[in-house]
């Protein structure tokens, strides 16, 4: 057991805190949350800086284009991005770590070169087409059908919990070809281009006012057949395939800004008074445990993936189980230290309180994740 | 292998796995079960085996006839003596090892001031008090936890400058207790069947089970993090976790359990009442959120 | 009958069910997602109909043209507001009648200084504060409950005497909120259908609804017996236990609707925003339980 | 809605208060918990004083011996009783509170004569045999069996969770009669004499170290057929409609007793400083709140069954889930009033916190009460 970084690593480290320092400060400034094209480019600008200095696709092979770095340089990556307060993965988030991995894992030598370089220099955006209405926790029930026709197939249903979907270039979509078939056997992986006739994309407002996603209705839309990564009716092996490129790293930026909030909130409260009520203070106190306990934990999930060659554990369902719950008593402490203050939308935590909401909910919700981890790592049986 | 590497090292493995295998043939369900009703918490003979076995001198220098090894071996075997529920005042000897003479080779028995007020644990057993002059007058009182016999002293003294080491050793007893209570559970799930299946493949058994290694692994994260970098911050999150690990792992357990988890014949309890002693040693819950707030508000300036 | 008789009377049942279906009426889910659109909390023509019901009078003897009703009434009365998301500053609005000109009415809207520091409620819809001799000026802030609009005031005032009977009748509003929430909760998971079954089925969210339903039966008990009373300890319970069963209701209402309770056009979200809003009016959680910690040692010699 | 008593009641409440300030002086020392025998005699004696008073069978039916109070009549006997801290039901609470309603409502004449005038007296005891090893949570799984041979039937199975099974004369047993039926239709109740050939009681001592409970080793035991209540195979039935008699007062000592020790708790704090804990006496005060809700919501149940007559409602499931999770929470805090001195069994209260722990097992377990709440109550739909 070790927690000290290699001379390789804290050199890389180093040099990424330095291009960072020399590198935001020239940045652009942010466009507002709901000018899309504004934030497409912002998004765009920032992945072809990365690209080009080197950073783009770290943690994809080398064979892909990426820079085949180790988890632990990926973690490293990731800890220092969100520290120095770098712009999110925001519109390049399905393309560089859910539909590339998956191009890279399981597409041809035509399709990653048709769609990977794009990706990695920020040209092409992704979006991602699972969800859908009757489809939530159950994702393998999916409906939206899609018909062999010549060279394309046509597709028609719709998908929901779309982020980005107003300024994606192509959407990795699920659709179901063989409705005969098992309900994981059935499904097929196809890479849609957002510019098709027949796609309806229609914002979805949340609960925190914003649209962040978007619903998108397909009235037979054409995707070719050349577009489809896999065989027709394995896109359901594809899509879990790419998993295994997560390497325990997929909350690293949020577990440094959840530690960042929470000493903001320490000041807050020092400064408002509330610091010398003991049971804001421990509650504080403790959330300092569990919070740096969960940092702890993502070291330990991504050396186990390093371990193990990149196949993820079943530690993703405990950290997030665990990691959700801590976020959301995060934002409950928030609106302790606020008081009254925390009705007013003029603090950030507060809409951020808003957006926690879903951590128990989104990508499995913790209902679902209890379960697996009761089956899949504890051995219980499944009901009748 | 580059970077980061968390996980145990092999020679780490082996060594837990040694341990275990040691207190599963010296330390099984029966010898706990017969130390039990016999009341008898200090076995003099196991304590120098594993003094023998160099339990208590791991960390003494091997010029000085330790093991030579450091805090995250400690924590791994005192996380199997947890798993095991060895009783007796194992961190306080632990510690006493090249202070004490004869503690590191199990041939004396330490306990300490380890807890908040004038109960001091072990005291009839002991043949000193960490950091103590002298083995204070006591009288005795009944324990909650049949293997952890109590002594009321008129002046305890001070854990001192023992707590941090204490704590995170504390940490991992319960981290151990946490895990056996986990597959204690779980066990009984597979093999308790009510209305026609196995009660672990209803949701509200199986969500109490993943409750509790959700909590376990948290747990064990902070535990070992705490031995690898010694900060006392780290240590106070690892034993607030850890205590909570163990003692609502132990009540989950229970439920799981049923009306079973109730009897004397069960171990449930033993390790509910164990958690609830350790969880009052060395740095209880409101102090670690009290070290761990301060420690909060300092990081940020 | 004989003996302690706990349940509402018939007439009792009949005016709850009355104001439910003037609300259903005439503030169903249509008006409140056109009002949520319109971002208009206080619709005087709404604010006169319920004064000439008598919503505000209530209280007030018949003599002086109220119903003649007391507390027990307002809180069933109030119970449906709640149920109904009825926006506007209801509470305020009837402790003022009989002391503000037109409150008893409706044809007058007053507002209170209920929460502590420096916000106010409604205070552009108000034409009075209750207890303050004029209305303060106030800078727009946006809030987090899109039917309680927010104004920041330099020198906010006390909510004073009303403080007791006002946070009786906030509780009852949360505890309408959190029976309705427990309704579109069950409403949800017996016809929304995941893995070939009703999610109704599934213990997990049988549990999270079971839970929902214990806090808000407990809470209601709280809340009809504070308004029989009229103790101040029993009302600070009622809040307590209120304002739990409302935000937690709510929130394990989103968690059974899933991302379908993560949109705006669930009403989910609103019941949320409300009772948060509610929690911090005229009695918080901290301020209940100090009183009740002051009753508890305060009783017992 | 009203919480004042009548005239009627408060007179009641007046004279019962008299009677227990006169009688309770006169009481013989309680026996220690392992003196059974003196334990029996202790309930014994203080039945024979209620039943000299008027007050043996107070919610009884008048033609089966009792004074058919009302419901609220019989809440102020239980809070009185407690509060003046009479003894408690102790041997007698089988008898009285279980296989005597059960005789009274579907017995025969013959029955009811024989059996429970001597309950009301305290001359005889009852014991309950219903929970088997393998029938916990799933009661009508039992499988002690009883054979029919001429006039008795013939036991044998084994019996758990029997409290007062060493000093019993009676138990009120389930035995299946017809293994082929569908569970709940194959079971039958009789009275056993404790003193039949092949009974063996074997103490089972639980976590808190004390033998409150024992097993029953039923082997070969005759039971004359006579000794059956209600028909062969109608037991499970007959069981159940003995639980119309609780009429939600099952709790109401309880809840006293808890409302007492929370207020003595509150003067120890204070007395040892941690009063000065914000975190504990916010604690405290929120129990405070809790309890003093149940308090009101045993007098809603109450006055819930007097209206319906006595039908139960399903009140009681909601009760005992919050009321088993404050009385542990009760406990709970009591461990930090008392710090590391909850470590000792010299107080009280840390046995009381022991026994807590049965409160969300024993009697169906909260997982079983929210199936019954979520099932019965809110109409959800049973799994598949």
């Amino acid at each position: 057991m070790d927690l000290t970084y290699t001379d390789e690593e804290q050199e890389f480290r180093a040099r990424l805190r330095e291009w960072l320092a020399k590198e935001l400060p020239a940045l652009p400034p942010r466009p507002s949350p709901d000018d899309w094209p504004g934030r497409r480019a912002y998004d765009a600008g920032w992945q072809r800086r990365l690209y080009e200095a080197g950073y783009a696709g770290l943690h994809w092979p080398l064979d892909a284009g990426g820079r085949g770095a180790t988890p632990t340089q990926h973690l490293i990556f990731l800890e220092e991005t969100e520290r120095a307060g770098a712009p999110y993965v925001g519109a390049n988030f399905v393309g560089l770590l859910h539909a590339g991995p998956t191009i890279a894992a399981e597409g041809t030598a035509a399709q990653r070169a048709r769609w990977l370089p794009p990706v990695l220099r920020g040209d092409e955006m992704w979006c991602q087409g699972f969800s859908e209405p009757d489809a939530g926790s159950d994702l393998a029930s999916l409906r939206t059908r899609a018909v062999r026709d010549g060279d394309d197939y046509v597709v028609s249903g719709s998908k929901i919990w779309t982020s980005h979907a107003e300024v994606a270039d192509w959407c990795e979509l699920l659709v179901r070809t063989d409705p005969g078939a098992p309900k994981h056997r059935g499904i097929t992986w196809l890479a849609m281009p957002m510019d098709a006739p027949g796609i309806t994309v229609r914002p979805l407002r949340t609960l925190a006012g914003s649209a962040e996603f978007a619903e998108v209705f397909l009235d037979e839309v054409r995707v070719p057949v050349e577009n489809r990564v896999g065989a027709e009716n394995d896109g359901w092996r594809v899509t879990m395939v790419t998993l295994s490129f997560e390497r325990g790293t997929a909350f690293v930026g949020e577990v440094v800004a959840c530690r960042r909030t929470l000493a903001l909130l320490a000041r807050a409260a020092k400064e408002n008074g509330r610091w010398d009520d003991p049971v804001l203070r421990r509650t504080l106190g403790r959330l300092h445990g569990e919070l740096g306990a969960l940092w702890r934990l993502t070291q330990w999930n991504v050396s186990e993936s390093q371990r193990s060659g990149g196949v993820p554990g079943t530690g993703g369902s405990v950290f997030k189980l665990a990691y959700s719950h801590a976020r959301q008593e995060l934002y409950d402490a928030a609106a302790q230290v606020l008081g009254a203050g925390s009705l007013a939308l003029d603090e950030e935590w507060v809409l951020d309180r808003l957006s926690s909401l879903s951590y128990t909910i989104a990508a499995g919700t913790s209902q679902i994740q209890r379960n697996i981890v009761a089956e899949r790592v504890l051995g219980l049986p499944k009901g009748r | 292998m580059s970077g980061v590497d968390f996980q145990p090292t092999g020679e780490q493995r082996d060594l837990r796995a040694g341990v275990r295998d040691l207190l599963a043939g010296r330390y099984g369900r029966e010898a706990l079960r017969a130390s039990v009703e016999a009341g008898v918490a200090v076995d003099r003979r196991l304590w120098r085996e594993l003094g023998g076995a160099g339990f208590f001198a791991l960390r003494l220098p091997e010029a000085d006839g330790g093991v030579g090894l450091g805090l995250p071996e400690a924590v791994l075997v005192f996380e199997e003596a947890g798993r095991a529920l060895l009783p007796g005042p194992l961190v306080a000897t632990f510690l006493a090892a090249g202070v004490v003479p004869g503690a590191a080779a199990g041939t004396a028995v330490v306990t300490a001031f380890d807890l908040d007020g004038p109960l001091v644990a072990h005291l009839a057993e002991a043949d000193a008090v960490l950091g103590a002059p002298a083995l204070p007058e006591g009288e005795p009182v009944r324990s909650v936890d049949p293997l952890t016999p109590l002594h009321r002293v008129a002046r305890p003294g001070r854990a001192g400058p023992y707590r941090d080491e204490g704590a995170l050793l504390t940490a991992a007893l319960q981290l151990g207790s946490a895990l056996r209570t986990l597959e204690l559970a779980v066990a009984h799930a597979r093999r308790r069947e009510q209305f026609g299946q196995p009660i672990g493949a209803f949701q509200a058994v199986k969500h109490l089970c993943a409750g509790m290694l959700v909590r376990a692994e948290v747990a064990r994260t902070a535990v070992y993090a705490a031995a690898l970098t010694g900060d006392g911050a780290e240590i106070a999150a690892a034993k607030l976790l850890a205590d909570e690990a163990a003692v609502q792992g132990a009540r989950d357990c229970l439920q799981v359990y049923g009306g079973m988890g109730f009897t004397w014949e069960a171990d449930v309890h033993l390790h509910l009442k164990r958690a609830w002693v350790r969880a009052e040693q060395w740095r209880t819950a409101a102090q670690a959120e009290e070290l761990l707030a301060a420690d909060l508000l300092g990081a940020d300036g």
